[in-house]
C-alpha cells in the first residue's frame, strides 16, 4: 500500500484509530515501547478534550450487546491545560501524527479549544466532536446543519491545521450536516459516532448505565455505517474518515470503495490491541487483489447509485 | 507491581480443563507469555465461536484473575454467571483461546512485618491463591480465611494451596458456619499486626473493607468492574476514588489499597 | 397475563406483529389452519399498503448482518383497491383484531387510504407509515415534527377509529415528532422502524440491495430501539408500540418497563414463525415474577432518568 | 405440489454426518414432520451457537432442500460456501437442528406420457435426488444428467440412487468431459418427449432453461434466492416473471415452470 495523502497529511496507510478508543499513554505502559515498535494506525486521534476536566459519567459505563456494546463514558479527560502539560508531550513522542479531537458546549469554548491546539506544533490535525451523543450539546449542534456551519464558520478562521468535523449519526440527513462543514471550509468530515441507545439492569430494570443512555458501537452498526458514509459521500468533495464495526479488512475496504479516504477502527481494538494492524495487512492484500479504483489515492470512487434516491419506488 | 504483557492478544491452546466443585477450571499453554504478578489478569475469549450465546453474546473478551501460573502455563478458575463462562465452560483440552495479558497491578507484600491474611470467597480465590504462592515462596507468612455460600462452592478453597485455609460456608455445612468476617475478625483479635489482601463478591469484599477500616488494619483490595477492553483504552472499569473523580481498574487495579475507596462498588 | 386495553382494544396479550413481517395468508397456505388455532399475535398489523399497486425494489432485497439484517423490499402491495378485495376478507378471518398500515406520498394520497381503510368495520386501527426507509416521502415527513404534524392534522378527521403513528428512528429527535403526533390527534406511536442501511457484494464493491439502500433490523438495533421508546414516553402521554430487535420475553418486558403499552416482534418471526408466542410466555413469567409495575395494565412505568438530560455532563 | 408444514420450527436430533466427496450430508430425526414432496425445502439453523461465524453470521436460518426423507429421517446435502453451510458441518450426530418445513412447492409429474430427464449438478442434486425416488416409485421413467466442476464435486452424483445417472465434468476427470447441458442436447435429440426437470447453479440452470425454451421442452426449475424466512413472511426471496412483477420463491416456488420467466437470475 502506498502512502496516502489526507488533507496534505502523507500517512503510512489509510488505519486511524477512532476517538476514544485508544489511550496510547496507558498501553504504553501496558506494552511497553512494543507499542511504538509496531504502532498500528498511520495517524493517532486522541480522546475528546474539552476546555475544562470531566471526571466522565458514573458506572456502569458499557454494556454488551448483540455484536457490539453501548458506552457511557461522558467524556472524561484532564481538560485542555492537563492535555498540553501531561498528555501532549507523551503523545508527541508516537511515530505518527497526532490528530486532537475537541469538544465545546459554546462556541467561545470550541474557539478556546481551537487557538490553543492550532498553537502546538505537535498537533497536525483537529477533529471536532460535534457528534458524542454522550454530550447534549454535541448532539444538538451535530444534528443540525445550521447550527454546525455556524459553528464551522466560527472556528475556521482559527487554524491553518486541517480541520475535521466528526459528526453526529443521530440525525435524519447526515448528508446535510456535512455540506454544512464542507460549505464552512472544514477539511473533511469523520462519520460514524455511536447510535444513541440504551439498556436496563437486568433486575431492577432502572436504566444499566450511570449516564442514563449511551452510544452504540461496533458490528451490529455497520451496516448504518456504510450507508451513512456513502451518503455523505454522494454530497460533498472533502475528505471522509469512515468508522463504525470495522472488524476486517473488507469492512475498511467497503468503507473506501463508498467514498471514504481514511477509516477508524474503534471498538475492534478492545478486543485485541493490535487488531489494527491486522485489519490493514487484510485491507492491503485485498486491495492488491482488486482493481486499482480501490486504491486510496484513486479519485474517490462512487458507489454507482445515489443514496439519496435510490430509495424511491 | 505491574508485569507488562506482550502487545497484541495471542491465540494459545488449552491444555485441560476440569471442574472443582461449583467451579470450572481452565488451563491454557503460554509459552510466549512472562511470569504474571499475583494480582494480575487476563482478558480471555474463545478462539472459536465467541458469540452466539444467551442474547447474542458474548462479543467482548472477558477479564479472569489467574489462578496459577508454572512453567509457561496458566490456569483460570470462574463460575458459569453468563454467556461468557458459558462459553468458556465448553472448552476442552485442544480448544483454543485468546488471551491478551498479563494486564493490571496486583498486590505488593506486607511490610513491617506484618503478616498476610488473605480474606475472601467464591471467584474471589485466583489472585488469593497466585498471592499465596508467592508469599510463600518469600517466606512471608500468610494465612488465608474463604468464606463460600456452600458445599459445592466451598470445594474452589481447595485451589488455594500454598497457605494454611480456614473456611466459613454461610449454610454451616463445611468449615465455620458464618462469613469470612468472623473469621477475619477473630483473626484480627488474636493478632492485629496483619495486611489483609482481599478478593470475592462486592457485598463480601466491603464488608472485609470496613472491618479493616474500623480497626486501622491495612487491606488491599482486588477489585471488579466491567471492562471492555483491558488496557485502559475505553475508559469503562473506573470506580470512584476518595483522591475524587474516577480510576481506572484494568490499568490502576484491579488491586487497590483499601484506603483509596470510600466503599466497594456494589456492581460495576 | 390479564387482557390489554390499546386505545379501546381489548387484547389478549401486548404482543403483536411488525408490519411488514408477517404474511398471514401466505402463513396460512404453508401452515394451514395450525396458524390460526395458535395465532402468536393479540392483534395483527398489516404490511404496509399504498394507494396505487407496488412491485416492491429489484433483488437482492437481503443482506444479512451481525445480529441482524438489511432489507430492501420496498413496500409491495396490491395497492388498496386489491387489498381490499383480496386480502381483507381473509385477515378479518383471522381471530385477532387487524391494524391496517397504510402509507403514502402525499397528503392526499394519505387521506384516500385513511378514509376508504375508516370505511371498513373488519378493520380496528390504522397504522400510518411514515417512517420507512425504503421509501424516500416516508424518511422525509415522519423526520420533521412540522410536516408529520401537518400530515396527521390532515388525516385525523378522517378516522374514528385508533390512528397509530409508525415514527422513524432515522431522525435527531424522534420524540419531538411523536409529539408533533400526539398535539394533532394521534392515538398512539409505534416505533422503532428500521435504522437505514447498506451493504456492498462481496465480489464487485457494488450495492447488494437491489434497491441501493435498506433498513437494519433485528438484534442489532435492540439498544437503539429501547432508547428512542424510552425518550418518547418522557415526551408523550399517548400509547406506545415498542419494537426493535425483540428476541426474548426480557427484551419485550424492557420496552414496556420503558414505556411502550404493546410490543411487536418482526424479524425474529423469520427465524420463527411462532417465535411471538414463545415470548409472550417468557414476558408473562417475567410479569408474574417480577412487581405489579411491570404489568401492562398499570398506568405508565416511567424510567427514572431523564434521557434527554442524561447526557449533560 | 404443496406438503404443508407443522406450525413453528422444530429442535431435531442430527443422527448421522458425513462427508461425500466435495460435500457433507446431514442426517436428522424428524419423527412429527411430513412426509414432504419432492422440490420442497427446509429452514435449517444449528440449534446452538448458530452465528459467531466469519463477519459475526449466521443469523438468520439457511434453506436446504431434502435429498431424502426415509421413515421420519432427514437428509440434506451442502457444500461449505460460507458462516451457515461452514457451522452446518461442524455438527455431528447428538447435535441438534433447528428446523422448519417442508416448504415451497415442489416438482408436478410430467404429462403426455414424457419421460423425465433431471438435469442439474453441485448442490442441484438434493431436489432432483428425491424427485427421482418418488418418479421410480410411480414407475415414470427417469432418466439423470449431471454436471460437475471435477472429480470430488462429482461424487455427488452418488447421491441420486433412484434413476440411471450420466456424468459430465468440467475438467473431463470423470464422465464426459463437458456440460450438462451437452447431455442434455444429446437426450433431446435421442427423444424429444421429456419433460425436463433443473436445478443446479444460476448459470447452469439458466443455460438449462434456454435449451429447453430453444427445444420447446416443457422444464421445471428448482431456484434458489436469499431467504430470510421461507414462508412468505419477509417477501425478500423474489424472481422477477413474464406475467409482470415478482413471486416470492419460498411460496410459490422453488419449483417454477420455465416457462414463467424469461431467464434465471444471476443471484439471488
Ligand atoms: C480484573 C477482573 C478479574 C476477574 N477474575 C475473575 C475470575 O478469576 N473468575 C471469574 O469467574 N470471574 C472473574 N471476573 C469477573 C468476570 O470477568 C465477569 O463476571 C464476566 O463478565 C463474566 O462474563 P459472562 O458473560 O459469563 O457474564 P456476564 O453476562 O458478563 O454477566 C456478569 C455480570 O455482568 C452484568 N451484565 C449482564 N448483562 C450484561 C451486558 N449485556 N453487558 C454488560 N454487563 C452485563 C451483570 O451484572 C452480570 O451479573 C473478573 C473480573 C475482573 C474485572
Ligand atoms: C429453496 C432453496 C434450497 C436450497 N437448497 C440447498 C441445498 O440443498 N444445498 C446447499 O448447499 N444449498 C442450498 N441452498 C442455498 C443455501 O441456502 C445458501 O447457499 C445459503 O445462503 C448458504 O448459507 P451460508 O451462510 O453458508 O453462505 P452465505 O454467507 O449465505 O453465502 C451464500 C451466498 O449468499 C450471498 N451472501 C454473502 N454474504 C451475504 C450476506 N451477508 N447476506 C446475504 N447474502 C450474502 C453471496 O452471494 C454468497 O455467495 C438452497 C437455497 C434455497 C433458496
Ligand atoms: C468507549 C468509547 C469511547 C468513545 N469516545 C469517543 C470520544 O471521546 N470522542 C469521539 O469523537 N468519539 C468517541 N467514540 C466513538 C468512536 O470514535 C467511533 O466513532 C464509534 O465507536 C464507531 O466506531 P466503532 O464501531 O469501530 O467503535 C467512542 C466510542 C467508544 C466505543
Ligand atoms: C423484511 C421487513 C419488511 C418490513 N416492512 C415494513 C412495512 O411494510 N411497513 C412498516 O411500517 N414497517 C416494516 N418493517 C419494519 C418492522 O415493522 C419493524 O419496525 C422493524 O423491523 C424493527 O423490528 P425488528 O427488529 O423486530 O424487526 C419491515 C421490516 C422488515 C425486516
Ligand atoms: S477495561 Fe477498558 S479502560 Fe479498563
Ligand atoms: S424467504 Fe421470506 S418471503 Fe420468501
Amino acid at each position: 500500500m502506498t502512502t496516502v495523502d489526507f488533507c496534505g497529511l502523507r500517512l503510512a496507510h489509510p488505519v486511524v484509530n477512532g476517538s476514544g478508543t485508544y489511550d496510547a499513554i496507558a498501553a504504553r505502559r501496558v506494552f511497553g515501547d512494543a507499542l511504538l515498535a509496531s504502532f498500528p494506525f498511520s495517524a493517532f486521534v486522541s480522546k475528546t478534550i474539552t476546555l475544562q476536566p470531566r471526571a466522565g459519567n458514573p458506572p456502569p459505563r458499557l454494556w454488551e450487546t448483540p455484536a457490539g456494546m453501548i458506552n457511557s463514558i461522558g467524556l472524561p479527560n484532564r481538560g485542555l491545560a492537563g492535555y498540553l502539560e501531561y498528555d501532549l508531550p507523551e503523545l508527541a513522542a508516537l511515530p505518527v501524527p497526532l490528530i486532537t479531537n475537541v469538544m465545546g458546549s459554546t462556541e467561545a469554548e470550541v474557539a478556546a479549544l481551537v487557538e490553543a491546539v492550532d498553537a502546538r506544533p505537535e498537533i497536525a490535525a483537529i477533529e471536532l466532536n460535534v457528534s458524542c451523543p454522550n454530550v447534549r450539546t454535541g448532539l444538538d449542534i451535530g444534528a443540525d446543519p445550521a447550527s454546525l456551519g455556524a459553528l464551522v464558520r466560527a472556528v475556521r478562521p482559527l487554524t491553518g491545521k486541517p480541520l475535521i468535523v466528526k459528526l453526529t449519526p443521530n440525525t435524519a440527513d447526515v448528508a446535510a450536516v456535512a455540506q454544512a462543514a464542507e460549505a464552512e471550509g472544514a477539511d473533511a468530515v469523520s462519520l460514524i459516532n455511536t447510535l444513541r441507545a440504551m439498556a436496563l439492569a437486568p433486575g431492577s430494570g432502572e436504566p444499566w448505565l450511570g449516564g442514563g443512555t449511551g452510544g452504540l458501537s461496533g458490528p451490529a452498526i455497520r451496516a448504518v455505517a456504510l450507508a451513512q458514509v456513502a451518503a455523505v459521500a454522494r454530497r460533498v468533495r472533502i475528505a471522509i474518515v469512515g468508522m463504525g464495526g470495522i472488524t476486517r479488512g473488507n469492512h475498511a475496504r467497503d468503507l473506501l470503495l463508498a467514498g471514504a479516504s481514511l477509516v477508524a477502527v474503534g471498538t475492534e481494538n478492545f478486543r485485541d490491541p493490535i487488531a489494527a494492524s491486522r485489519i490493514c495487512c487484510e485491507l492491503k492484500s485485498l486491495q492488491n487483489a482488486e482493481t486499482p479504483s480501490t486504491s486510496v489515492n484513486e479519485p474517490r470512487p462512487q458507489v454507482e447509485v445515489d443514496v439519496n434516491s435510490a430509495d424511491s419506488p | 507491581m505491574r508485569v507488562q504483557a506482550p502487545f497484541g492478544r495471542r491465540r494459545v491452546a488449552v491444555t485441560g480443563a476440569r471442574d472443582a466443585g461449583a467451579y470450572r477450571v481452565l488451563e491454557a499453554a503460554d509459552p510466549d507469555g512472562p511470569q504474571p504478578w499475583p494480582g494480575q489478569f487476563y482478558m480471555l475469549a474463545a478462539a472459536e465461536r465467541w458469540g452466539a450465546g444467551a442474547d447474542e453474546r458474548p462479543y467482548l473478551p472477558r477479564a479472569f484473575s489467574y489462578l496459577q501460573a508454572d512453567a509457561g502455563t496458566l490456569s483460570f478458575m470462574f463460575e458459569d454467571v453468563g454467556p461468557g463462562t458459558a462459553r468458556l465452560g465448553e472448552l476442552r483440552a485442544g480448544d483454543e483461546l485468546w488471551l491478551l495479558g498479563p494486564l493490571g497491578i496486583g498486590f505488593t507484600a506486607p511490610d513491617g512485618g506484618r503478616r498476610a491474611l488473605l480474606a475472601g470467597g467464591g471467584i474471589g480465590i485466583p489472585p488469593l491463591s497466585a498471592w499465596a504462592r508467592e508469599l510463600a515462596a518469600q517466606g512471608i507468612a500468610a494465612e488465608a480465611l474463604l468464606g463460600f455460600r456452600d458445599a459445592a462452592h466451598a470445594a474452589g478453597a481447595g485451589l488455594l494451596t500454598d497457605a494454611p485455609v480456614q473456611v466459613a460456608t454461610d449454610d454451616g455445612s463445611v468449615g465455620r458456619h458464618g462469613l469470612v468476617t468472623d473469621l477475619l475478625a477473630a483473626a484480627l483479635d488474636d493478632d492485629p499486626l496483619a495486611t489483609v489482601y482481599a478478593c470475592g463478591p462486592p457485598r463480601m469484599l466491603e464488608a472485609v473493607r470496613a472491618l479493616c477500616a474500623a480497626r486501622d488494619v491495612p487491606a488491599q483490595l482486588a477489585l471488579e468492574a466491567g471492562m471492555a477492553c483491558g488496557f485502559g483504552a475505553c475508559y469503562g472499569c473506573v470506580v470512584p476514588v476518595r483522591e475524587g473523580g474516577y480510576l481506572r481498574l484494568c490499568v490502576d487495579g484491579p488491586v487497590l489499597d483499601a484506603a483509596r475507596i470510600d466503599a466497594v462498588p456494589a456492581h460495576a
